[in-house]
């Protein structure tokens, strides 16, 4: 039994193995490859970024929960960075499920460690989980304050300065919904549509290919698409000089590269393999 | 390296390990996260039954209602009790009143969606408009795929032999279906990815603290 | 000025919610200049003094639709829209009050009454002559199904067991239902051929349909002595925690055939390669459109769509149902036609819009709305 | 004819009044598929009982056989118990289970989770290995499957990129046309095969379920 009889037989632990190997490798020691930015992500940078200087606010809202964690925590934590950094005032919202709550926790954790000036009830609040779905969507539209009531440590929002002079969508620039599922069209259909609010979406990439038409439309300002997407503000970050910390997704897309690269070196491997067996059986 | 000193980390740490062992071959350690997850599974499936479905839909307009139509679930709460006839061999039989139902609300259900969801938005979205054509390009791509949605079709044709034009036809629609399934493959693998990243960044990070 | 030629421009309209099932009047503004920041709508009634706030219409398409729980049907409301400009506020009341009612009929769905009424002609005219003639009935090659023996019948020759492995669907999907008809066909092979199967299960009622399915088969190869209850099990009711238990049962159990029916999610490509590892032949079959490349990738052989769908007449053959594929199958040919005379009335009608006569457009333009 | 003509006269009646009230707003038809949907899962509710059954007695014959694993059932008791308790105890203290600080969605967050998650993250290295096994040009269109899912996978990295700057194109190409059309007549089949099901339902032609 020759080389390729043997290499095509290979036991798939192998697979396994070197699989499990070119993740874990770019995740210990980082290759650096280098991110092309896309439009729907540079537009949603941009739209961001134009704020600065504005007295409107950043409303992000975390709408998954850990099945979706490794995709769309990097992107909460790449526009809670780009809003400290540029002194964007910024409410971190929980989600409209009560999975969300701990995701955004989590970000604000990551995400503030470079800003030791950035002061809480200033320049960010912290919104918990209330029951109603996409009532609370339009709730917002009313009344902040009377929607939540408290932030998530239980303060009262008329206590905190953000929240007193933000507390519906006149003054929030843009709603960016973080979720693997149909959450961000809720937005649009509740926030943007009734209230005129603009929104930008971040998605998984499976279901980054249903959102491109609202793209088109303009009724998302702009898009993240799943790790790439994230790795591509992160990209913006470093580009514009704003601190990233550990740049979870653009290390993440080293290993996807890695990854994605492998699998298809073994179909090439498999199909010679394949062919050089196959002639020489056709021979025999 | 800062390993982890929370216990509950420790715990999703081991889980997660003993489902990797998994990949090596079948174990004790798989086999004791298998029986955990399936009895987890099942007691949270009750709780979400029971808080999502029967309390809102069943107990409370029953309890506090006043709408005069709320007796009429007692017709499905009758059908449920005789599902339990399946307890005893004599009443098994009782079962197939609920599951009539079932099939009857399958059908009632299911015609109205196929018509407004699928059939019509999918057929609508084939019809060639002009607007397709504002560019050729766009105009060929459009051609491609229209083609694309009539051969397949046609793939589905059972009543006749595949052969002459139906079956040449039916031959570009598998070649199309082979196509779109090589496509749709390629797409997800990145999202599957991101899945395995995820979890080693758990353990080497929020568990062993290796990577910052 | 300004605000003179506001007010006289912008119109309100209130009037029954169409289509409905009454208790619902919907508010529409025209001629609304696009400086309009935010409009508030407000209601009253027979009897009210003062208005009372509504709701807030949408600025896009400048409709609100108010179904608020005290609207009754038969009875008139008053609306007034206040639209809020840059630096001023134009309130515009409605020129009619709205008065809700309900509809017997929906004529948004008149296009699906429609095809609804021609597909089940067909079908129901092809049973009436597959009665009369049943010798004309053919039904095309379906090889996913023609392997369910040959793979029932590999599994007993290697003395090990036969699994079947249903979807994550409840028995409301029209793929489980197919699954339970191929359920069948599997069982009484596995009866006849008397080895052993499993069967799991994560929708319990599917779990009941499949005793009844599988002590049928039993009892129609002859063996109702050999069924037994315990075969057909229950897993639980999480997707992986499911998942798990399938792959733990198939590495154990090492069946050598594998039957994957019904509408699967993400877990399909975990059930199949570990299906795949302990080496047994698998047939699946499934109408989640997503999961069919790795079903197609990792099984022998795959039911794609609606081959599944007719696996109950594939397999049991019988006249009438062999007349309903017919009749689907004419269902097919009439909606390419009408996609086919669509695209040709749109070609000729922008050929001859270009040359000034825009008449055979507008039948496009209709053919469109009709779906 | 309790056990035959009944239920599927109740198949007839129920499928053709859903049907029929489709197309009639006008109370209480209009009301009635919503009505439907309660029902079924009120039905749901006494047949999970059934699920729960069949795999507590399930367990419950390995322990008192004491057949080969046996302790995995007292594992599997110990996980149905703890989020079968946490749930109702939560419900009693929150009045609601899926509040974020009963014991139930810790529970949920800390042991549940990172099995799903880990048992989903399983595809990662099932999508290789199946893609190292399957994609090979046995025939024509093994070869059609294999090149579309090569060119898409190298589409989305940035590798592709950079190998050629086109290729993210040709991979949006791909996906929004070659792959959209043939998805369409699948769907489209699967619709139609849905309403002649149905159809055969309604009409007792098909009736697995009443054997």
């Amino acid at each position: 039994m020759g080389f390729w009889d043997r290499f095509l037989k290979i036991d798939r632990r192998w697979v396994f193995l070197i699989v499990w190997i070119a993740v874990v490798i770019p995740l210990l020691k980082p290759l650096g490859l280098p991110t092309h930015i896309t439009p729907p992500v540079k537009k949603l940078y941009d739209y961001i970024d134009k704020m600065e200087g504005e007295d409107k606010a950043v409303f992000l809202s975390f709408d998954f929960d850990p099945s979706t964690m490794p995709e769309l925590l990097p992107m909460g934590v790449a526009v809670i960075r780009h809003c400290f950094a540029k002194k964007i005032p910024i409410i971190v919202y929980g989600g409209l499920y009560p999975q969300g709550v701990g995701m955004a926790k989590m970000a604000i954790d990551m995400a503030k460690t470079d800003f030791p000036d950035i002061k809480y009830g200033r320049d960010y609040v912290f919104l918990g989980y209330v029951p109603g779905l996409y009532l609370v969507i339009l709730s917002i539209g009313e009344s902040i304050q009377g929607t939540f009531g408290n932030d998530y440590f239980g303060n009262r929002l008329d206590t905190l300065p953000l929240t007193m002079s933000i507390d519906n969508y006149e003054k929030i620039g843009i709603v960016v919904d973080l979720s693997g599922g149909d959450i961000p069209t809720w937005w649009v259909a509740f926030a943007y549509q009734r209230y005129g609010c603009r929104i930008g979406c971040g998605t998984t990439a499976v279901s980054a290919a249903q959102y491109y038409p609202y793209l088109q439309t303009g009724q998302f300002v702009g898009m993240l698409g799943g790790l790439k997407g994230a790795a591509e503000y992160e990209e913006l970050l470093v580009r514009n000089g704003i601190p990233t910390g550990r740049r979870t997704a653009t290390i993440g897309m080293d290993a996807q590269s890695v990854v994605h690269l492998l699998i298809i070196l073994l179909i090439i491997l498999g199909n010679i393999g394949y062919f050089y067996v196959r002639r020489r059986e056709r021979r025999a | 390296m800062h390993i982890s000193t929370n216990p509950w980390v420790w715990i999703a740490a081991i889980l997660t390990l003993a489902i990797y062992s998994f990949l090596y071959k079948d174990n004790p350690f798989y086999k004791f996260a298998e029986h955990l997850f399936m009895g987890l599974g099942i007691g949270y499936g009750a709780v979400l039954l029971w808080y999502n479905s029967i309390i809102p839909r069943l107990w409370n307009p029953l309890a506090h209602g006043t709408s005069p139509t709320r007796f009429f679930l007692l017709i499905p709460i009758a059908l449920g009790l005789l599902s339990l006839g399946i307890f005893s061999r004599r009443y098994s039989w009782l079962i197939k009143y609920p599951l009539a139902f079932y099939m009857g609300a399958v059908t009632g259900l299911s015609v109205p969606v196929a018509f407004e969801a699928n059939i019509f938005e999918q057929a609508q979205g084939t019809i060639l408009k002009h607007s397709m054509f504002s560019n050729p390009w766009l105009g060929i791509s459009n051609i491609i795929m229209f083609i694309g949605v009539i051969t397949t079709i046609t793939y589905f044709y059972f009543s006749k032999q595949h052969r002459g034009l139906l079956g040449k036809s039916a031959r570009v629609g598998i070649v199309y279906i082979m196509l779109a399934f090589g496509a749709s493959f390629g797409y997800t693998v990145m999202a599957r990815i991101s899945l395995l990243i995820g979890r080693m960044q758990f353990l080497l990070h929020d568990w062993l603290g290796i990577i910052k | 000025m300004i605000m003179f030629i506001l007010l006289s421009t912008i119109t309100v309209k209130a009037f029954d919610t169409p289509n409905d099932g009454g208790k619902s009047i919907t508010i529409k503004a025209y001629n609304v200049p696009e400086t309009v920041k935010k409009a508030l709508v407000y209601r009253k009634t027979e009897g009210d003094t003062t208005y009372t706030l509504a709701g807030v219409m949408s600025i896009l398409s400048y409709r609100f639709m108010d179904a608020d729980s005290t609207i009754k049907n038969g009875k008139p409301y008053y609306y007034r829209v206040d639209f809020y400009f840059p630096d001023t506020v134009i309130s515009v009341e409605a020129d009619s009050p709205g008065i809700a009612y309900a509809q017997w009929y929906d004529k948004t769905k008149t296009s699906s009454l429609i095809f609804l009424i021609v597909f089940s002609t067909f079908v129901l005219v092809f049973i009436q002559l597959a009665k009369k003639d049943p010798e004309g009935l053919y039904i095309r090659k379906i090889p996913a199904l023609d392997a369910i023996d040959e793979a029932v019948g590999r599994s007993t020759e290697l003395g090990k067991p036969t699994f079947f492995v249903h979807g994550l669907l409840g028995i409301t999907d029209a793929g489980t239902l197919a699954a339970l008809t191929i359920l069948r066909r599997v069982a009484k092979k596995v009866a006849e051929y008397d080895t052993p199967i499993l069967v799991t299960n994560y929708d319990p009622i599917v779990m009941t349909a499949s005793q009844e399915t599988v002590k049928q088969a039993y009892t129609e190869a002859g063996r109702p002595d050999a069924y037994n209850e315990k075969n057909i099990i229950y897993l639980t009711y999480e997707q992986f925690g499911y998942t798990a238990g399938v792959d733990g049962l198939m590495v154990r159990e090492k069946p050598g055939a594998i039957f994957l029916q019904g509408y699967f999610f993400a877990e399909s490509l975990i059930l199949a390669e570990t299906g795949h590892s302990v080496g047994a032949i698998q047939i699946a079959g499934t109408t989640a459109k997503e999961q069919l490349p790795f079903f197609v990738a990792a099984c022998d052989y795959v039911l794609i769509g609606e081959e599944m769908l007719a696996a109950s007449s594939y397999i049991g053959r019988e006249p009438v149902m062999l007349g309903s594929v017919k009749g689907s199958d004419w269902g097919k040919v009439f909606l390419l036609a009408i996609i086919g005379i669509g695209v040709a009335i749109g070609t000729i009608g922008s050929i001859l819009q270009s040359a000034g006569n825009g008449a055979l457009m507008n039948v496009f333009e209709k053919i469109l709305a009709f779906f | 004819m309790l056990k035959k003509q009944i239920p599927l006269a109740i198949t007839f009646i129920t499928g053709v009044i859903i049907v029929v009230t489709f197309f009639i707003p006008h109370p209480p038809f209009g009301r009635l598929q919503q009505d439907a949907l309660t029902w079924y899962s009120v039905i749901f509710g006494f047949t999970m009982l059934l699920g729960v059954d069949s795999l507590v007695k399930f367990h419950y014959t390995k322990l008192r056989r004491r057949e080969k694993g046996w302790w995995f059932s007292i594992v599997f008791y110990c996980g149905f118990l703890l989020s079968f308790i946490t749930g109702v105890i939560s419900e009693i203290r929150f009045g609601d289970a899926f509040n974020i600080n009963s014991s139930f969605m810790y529970f949920y967050n800390t042991i549940l989770v990172p099995l799903q998650s880990t048992m989903f993250a399983l595809l990662a290295f099932f999508i290789a290995s199946a893609s190292y096994r399957a994609f090979r040009a046995r025939n024509i269109d093994a070869t059609f499957l294999l090149v579309t899912a090569v060119i898409v996978m190298l589409g989305r990295v940035p590798v592709g990129y950079m190998l050629w700057h086109k290729l993210p194109d040709l991979t949006s190409w791909i996906l929004n046309v070659l792959q959209l059309g043939p998805m369409r007549g699948i769907m489209i089949g699967i619709s139609l095969g849905t309403v002649a099901m149905s159809l055969r339902l309604i009409l007792g032609i098909e009736r697995t379920y009443l054997s």
